[in-house]
């Protein structure tokens, strides 16, 4: 364990708890013990941190909506997540007659343990993280990858042709955007030379004058975070992308079948998704657990990690309070006729800036292409829209 | 991507502590790529998106200008520090046996300067085409031409390599052809592109031969690299001992091969003739090879080799010249002569175009002449002031061909000084500054600077003559066009109109150009002299007040003053009528006639050179119809006879057994076609199948 | 049983067989693609163990090959499964036994 | 060999009988994703960490899901009256066995040759990217040439008939 004088205790508090309490342990048990508690601790913050959120969605959403939200239960409604929880744990678990029991069960599950997999790799502070993988980062979007499956599983074992539908329309996106959100983070590998998300966070830990180094401040890392966090919206079917879930034509998409506890699941999971995927998308663009300001540096480093999470949270539901929901063609147009484009041309603008050397021409050169090429590809987006037909292709 | 080979770089001159290439030399390959980089999609666009390729076109360049203007002011500020900045940054394109070929691009006074001016007067003939070009059909095509011309042009300019320069140059070359040529349907037109094309290859040959001759010699093709270059001490040392023929040492021999290259690209005598001719392309595309690029490279390249063409100069205890070489004496014979046979003809001419391109060709020899008595700054001052002022009077007139409806004859013009105020006024600034107009214009600065030093030569005297009466001539045949076009009455067709906002305001700011460009070359503050040799300035406007200098403006105001009174008398506000024979050839018909036949250097390539090819091509269709083409006929009738004896064999004795064959072939084909029944997986087992028996054969015969 | 290799290497061959059984044996289109993506799955299982064992990992010839051979078969699987809608299009069946235009 | 390697290969040979037995074709696709998630923990098993997670994101994400898409389009979801299984079904399972019994035949064969227990080889992702540009280079680009063709392929082969006619 490192600590340096630097570092404070109060930053390394979760791994000084750790060695503490395996030090009761024979030493030969010790690494094992130390993983136990990490999973442990996982498995207990992000469930809570859900409940979090939930109430904190609603609430906020109710105060765009002009609306007060949730205010029954405990202070100012602050126990509405007990309450739901209690509510899904008892009620009764439904099987359609006609579904497929086995897969209709594995679904939930699968989906739950792949997402829980994901934070397996990310670093939430210094020195905190489960598994230091050198693939670290292709870990993550294999166990991103095997979600998908488990959504096909729930909505074809429930015989259901909203499920089926919702679950085709959810696996067709998160397929269409899922090889953005590689493409994006693979700008971050570019220029970081490695999958390792622990080496990726150090290598944006710098400041020159104060300033962090962030993939964010440069011009290929801005355009490849917004393409990120477009994906990442649509990999979680948040709105404006939860078409798969859109209840004014499907129901509830996918999980329409499932009530009790694995519908609590499939919400979990989903809820779950998305801090994970904040936590990525902090951990390459937004320096991960470093801090903003150089000054700050003294913040424990979990702080500013999760501080950044929920601020990626605020931003989804911010969003959902705000945008309305796309059309499936105008979904898939935008997935493979703009944003798959654009992060090529960024991937390429990162190439550019690696081999232009220091200096301020890079900045200039990259800024003009992907500017120029944002504004050229914009206006020819609207310029065909105003002549071609709609066509509903990807929607049959 | 380039940047990733071997990079290299110095700072020569003082050895100050900067060891590498600053970010805008290591970088400065963009300025030319990114006008190619844009006429390579423009290439890619449809017809009817005009707006996007002149966008992108214009877009490019002023990105280039801008890069050209940092470095020129990267430049600037090494040299008010003191240090005559050369950086260089080369590297190895491919080798063979020892032998590297190296590229690489430099970053020195010369080719910043020459860059932002390429660049600048480039950006202002692209804004100035949107509005000529407004019409024709191909106007993408022509901004993809345009842009691939001034990317080429912008490598020559910043080559460290002569073979980059030469791949450039060549480019240039071939984007010219498809300028001058581009209305093609003009027959006039593609002939005049294949005669651009032509006569500058014969140039091209000898500088080719020049590269081949210096790469043998040196083993290097870059200009500076770390003193092992061409061009630096220990090269021309070897240069210089070789012996060529005739007395010259190798450096001379390959400086006059290289001049002889740059002759054919800047028009010179007597590879002068294609430059009129080049006329038939559209208006911007005189101005930018008559002005800013294609003319100017021949110059710039006489320049940029200076070195090469100077060794073995001996020089006085302080550094000065005490004599002259053979290469040089020949670029200035050459030069001075040009500068005088041009103007001779320029005098005759009646297309407003082709005196303009008679004038450019005279300038030019005015410069070979500058470079080859006063060095560097003195011939490249020159060409930067005429590079403004020509591009103003091609595009001045370009818009009173576009104010007289496509007339380009000025015998049927006149009075437009009050139809098109503003074009008058630039056009009459240009025609001063071509002039040499005392004081005020630059043409009388730059122009002087060669004057002085063809005065003050102590070797040659011949050239200072000659480049009098040529600047007699220049006057006197600007007055006599000025006259023509804008004075006496209009002979015209139709009524003469002012042309749109986007053509004059690129003829404002040259003219301002025009006239500004002077303050950097006086006496008083020889600015630009000081920045290409790298030393510091001096001067003060006591030089101006000193005898000899005041000798020497006497002598030039005169000369210009007897020119512009000549054509004044002549042909001022006289207004003929446009069938009338001109004043000039009232008073000489025979000079006249031979002075507007263009001294029938046309006709005598016409019976020498070009008989001579017709002739060998006769012989050659001869020895095609007579003597091969017989060859041929027997070795035909043999392999007949062959084939008829052939025919005969196969019908009695090939044919049945073949026949037989096949009814064989077609039996076992039925039995064997049972077992193609179309099923996939049958044939996946019979695969299998086979697999497993090779293998179990081969783990057999693999027994210990 | 001396080598660890034999474990993986007999699990491989069975895999293959019962890939090519499936290939074999089985009458939708659809199966017998996924019979052919169990056989190369199995080749890969072998060359990931015989470059483990290898006296020179650190080569990386078989990691490769399989790296390789997985996407090879990720755009063997595309068009294949492409083809079979598009037969299916045609023919509105992807049964083998019916597909034997093609016989002699 | 430790108990893992027989969990995990009865967890794949599970996987593919299933895949190749099960009548339903959605049953059959989603056990051989089980079977591909089997071989992916071999891979990791076997050290090869960054071919075990391409294994997953590959098979598991896209040929599973691709599979389960075609099944889908072409009605595969319904069970054929014919039954699953060829007429001449014994002449497959004849074939197979052959070739199972020639592999095992040379495994046996050469089993006194095989290598013995070695350490594991210590291969970062980074050597893995070095070799993939370096001296695999030829072959990434042949790789990169054929997945374009490919998808091309793919979307021409796919598309309506109707719309190509247009």
């Amino acid at each position: 364990m490192v600590a340096s004088s630097a570092v404070s205790n109060l930053d390394q508090i979760f791994i000084i708890l750790r060695d503490w309490v395996t030090h009761f342990f024979p030493t030969a048990w010790r690494p094992a013990i130390g993983v136990l508690l990490s999973v442990v601790a996982i498995v207990c913050v992000f469930p809570g941190l859900f409940a979090l959120t939930t109430i904190f969605e609603r609430k906020g959403l109710g105060r765009i909506q002009n609306r007060i939200g949730p205010n029954r239960v405990g202070p100012f409604g602050l126990f509405q997540p007990i309450a739901d929880g209690i509510k899904s744990l008892t009620k009764e678990d439904i099987i359609p007659t006609s579904a497929n029991g086995v897969v209709h069960f594995l679904a939930p599950v699968i989906l739950v343990v792949a997402v829980f997999m994901g934070f397996a790799v990310l670093p939430m502070g210094r020195n905190m993280v489960l598994v230091d993988m050198d693939a670290g980062l292709l870990f993550f979007f294999a166990m991103g990858a095997s979600t998908e499956l488990s959504v096909f599983m729930a909505g074809w074992s429930s015989r259901n042709k909203y499920s089926l539908l919702g679950a085709m329309r959810a696996v067709a996106q998160m397929i269409s955007y899922e090889i953005v959100l590689l493409l994006s983070s693979v700008a971050v590998v570019m220029i970081a030379g490695s999958l390792r998300p622990e080496k990726i966070v150090d290598a944006q830990n710098q400041y020159s004058y104060g300033l962090p180094h962030w993939y964010i401040f440069t011009p290929w890392g801005l355009a490849a975070f917004v393409m990120y966090a477009i994906a990442a919206t649509a990999e979680t079917n948040r709105s404006p992308f939860d078409l798969p879930e859109g209840e004014s034509e499907l129901v509830a998409g996918y999980h329409t079948e499932y009530s009790g506890f694995k519908f609590a699941l499939f919400f979990l999971g989903e809820y779950l998704a998305m801090f994970s995927i904040s936590g990525l998308g902090t951990t390459l663009f937004l320096g991960g657990w470093s801090a903003p300001l150089e000054a700050l540096s003294f913040v424990p480093s979990w702080i500013w990690f999760f501080g950044k999470v929920m601020m990626s949270i605020f931003v989804f539901i911010w969003m959902r309070g705000t945008l309305p929901r796309l059309r499936q063609d105008q979904l898939m147009n935008f997935a493979w006729k703009f944003v798959l484009p654009f992060t090529l041309l960024d991937l390429l603008v990162t190439a550019m800036w690696r081999f232009m050397g220091e200096g301020w021409l890079r900045w200039v050169v990259s800024t003009v292409i992907l500017a120029g090429t944002y504004v050229l590809m914009g206006r020819a987006g609207m310029y065909r829209k105003h002549f071609a037909p709609r066509t509903y292709r990807y929607a049959e | 991507m380039l940047m990733l080979l071997q990079v290299e770089q110095t700072v020569s001159g003082h050895p100050v502590g900067i060891g590498y290439a600053s970010s805008i030399a290591v970088n400065l390959w963009l300025i030319p790529a990114l006008p190619i980089l844009a006429s390579g999609i423009i290439a890619l666009l449809k017809q009817p998106r005009r707006k996007l390729s002149a966008t992108l076109a214009i877009g490019s360049l002023s990105f280039s200008l801008l890069m050209a203007l940092f470095a020129f002011a990267h430049v600037v500020s090494g040299w008010a520090g003191g240090i005559q900045t050369r950086e260089v940054v080369n590297f190895t394109w491919f080798q063979f046996g020892n032998s590297a070929v190296d590229l690489g691009w430099i970053l020195d006074p010369l080719s910043a300067i020459m860059a932002v001016m390429v660049c600048f007067v480039g950006l202002l003939i692209f804004i100035y085409t949107v509005g000529y070009m407004e019409h024709d059909e191909n106007f993408t095509r022509f901004f993809c031409f345009l842009s691939l011309f001034a990317g080429a042009m912008l490598g020559v300019v910043i080559a460290n390599s002569i073979l980059l320069l030469f791949m450039s140059w060549e480019l240039v070359g071939l984007t010219s052809y498809l300028l001058i040529g581009f209305w093609y349907h003009k027959p006039s037109a593609a002939a005049a592109a294949k005669k651009a094309f032509v006569t500058t290859r014969v140039g091209d040959i000898f500088f080719l031969l020049g590269i081949v001759w210096l790469f043998a010699q040196t083993g290097t093709l870059l200009f500076y690299n770390h003193g092992s270059g061409s061009l630096e001490t220990s090269a021309l040392q070897v240069l210089l001992s070789q012996h060529a023929a005739l007395g010259l040492t190798a450096a001379g021999a390959i400086g006059l091969l290289i001049f002889a290259g740059a002759a054919g690209k800047s028009g010179q005598f007597p590879l002068h003739v294609w430059l009129p001719d080049a006329m038939e392309g559209p208006t911007p595309v005189s101005a930018l090879i008559h002005a800013a690029t294609m003319v100017a490279a021949g110059v710039y390249l006489i320049a940029r080799v200076y070195p090469l063409m100077s060794a073995g100069m001996p020089l006085t205890e302080s550094g000065a010249a005490a004599g002259t070489t053979t290469a040089l004496v020949v670029v200035t014979w050459v030069g001075a002569a040009t500068a005088v046979f041009a103007a001779l003809i320029a005098i005759a001419q009646n297309d407003i175009k082709r005196i303009l391109a008679y004038s450019t060709v005279s300038q030019l020899g005015y410069m070979m002449a500058g470079l080859g008595l006063g060095g560097v700054a003195v011939g490249m001052f020159h060409l930067i002031t005429h590079a403004f002022f020509k591009a103003l009077l091609f595009l001045g007139a370009g818009s009173v061909i576009h104010g007289c409806h496509e007339e380009q004859d000025i015998r049927r013009m006149g009075g437009l000084k009050s139809h098109m105020r503003v074009t008058f006024l630039t056009y009459a600034v240009g025609m001063l500054a071509l002039c040499g107009f005392p004081i005020v214009f630059s043409g009388f600065w730059s122009k002087d600077a060669i004057l002085e030093a063809a005065h003050n030569s102590a070797f040659i005297k011949g050239p200072y003559y000659l480049l009098v009466f040529g600047a007699v001539l220049t006057a006197f045949y600007m007055t006599r066009q000025v006259c023509y076009v804008f004075f006496g009455q209009s002979r015209g067709h139709g009524h003469a109109h002012e042309s749109p906002r986007v053509m004059t305001a690129p003829l404002v700011i040259l003219a301002s150009f025009a006239v500004a460009l002077g303050a950097i070359g006086t006496p008083a503050w020889p600015w630009f002299h000081a920045f290409l040799e790298g030393q510091p300035a001096s001067g003060g406007m006591h030089l101006l007040f000193e005898a000899d200098f005041l000798k020497l403006l006497a002598t030039s105001s005169v000369i210009v003053f007897l020119g512009l009174g000549l054509g004044w008398w002549l042909y001022g506000n006289k207004s003929p009528k446009a069938d009338e024979p001109d004043a000039f050839e009232k008073a000489a018909p025979a000079i006249w006639a031979g002075l507007r036949d263009r001294l029938y250097v046309d006709e005598l390539y016409g019976v020498t050179a070009i008989a001579f090819y017709y002739w060998w091509a006769r012989l050659a269709d001869w020895l095609d119809r007579r003597m091969w083409g017989g060859i041929v006929a027997a070795v035909a009738w043999v392999f007949k006879m062959f084939a008829q004896l052939n025919r005969l064999l196969d019908l009695h004795w090939v044919d049945g057994t073949f026949d037989k064959a096949c009814e064989e072939l077609s039996t076992g084909g039925g039995i064997v076609s049972r077992l193609q029944n179309g099923r996939a997986q049958t044939y996946l087992r019979i695969l299998a199948f086979g697999v497993i028996l090779l293998a179990a054969i081969l783990i057999w015969s693999a027994r210990p | 049983m001396g080598s660890p290799l034999i474990g993986y290497l007999v699990v491989a061959a069975l895999l293959f067989s019962i890939g090519l059984a499936g290939a074999l044996v089985r009458r939708n289109a659809i199966m017998v693609l996924i019979g052919i993506e169990l056989m190369l799955n199995a080749a890969n299982l072998n060359f990931i163990a015989f470059w483990r064992y290898s006296p020179h990992p650190e080569a990386l010839t078989g990691m490769m090959f399989a790296i390789f051979s997985i996407a090879v078969a990720a755009a063997e699987a595309a068009v294949g499964l492409g083809l079979v809608i598009a037969i299916y299009r045609h023919a509105q069946t992807t049964d083998l036994d019916k597909m034997n235009r093609m016989k002699g | 060999m430790g108990i893992m390697f027989y969990l995990i290969a009865a967890l794949t040979l599970a996987g593919a009988l299933a895949a190749m037995t099960l009548k339903h074709l959605v049953h059959a696709a989603l056990a051989v994703t089980a079977a591909f998630a089997g071989l992916a923990l071999f891979f990791l098993n076997l050290d090869a960490q960054f071919a075990g997670f391409a294994q997953i994101l590959i098979y598991i994400g896209a040929v599973a899901i691709l599979i389960v898409f075609a099944i889908l389009l072409t009605r595969g979801a319904e069970l054929p009256k014919e039954g699953v299984f060829s007429r001449t079904w014994f002449v497959g399972m004849a074939i197979a066995a052959g070739i199972f019994a020639v592999l095992g035949w040379a495994i046996i064969a050469s089993a006194r040759a095989l290598p013995s227990e070695t350490v594991a080889p210590a291969v970062t992702v980074h050597d893995i990217g070095v070799a993939i540009v370096g001296r695999y280079v030829l072959p990434l680009e042949i790789v990169a040439l054929l997945l374009t063709a490919a998808t091309i392929g793919a979307v021409i082969v796919a598309l309506h008939e109707k719309e190509r006619a247009k």
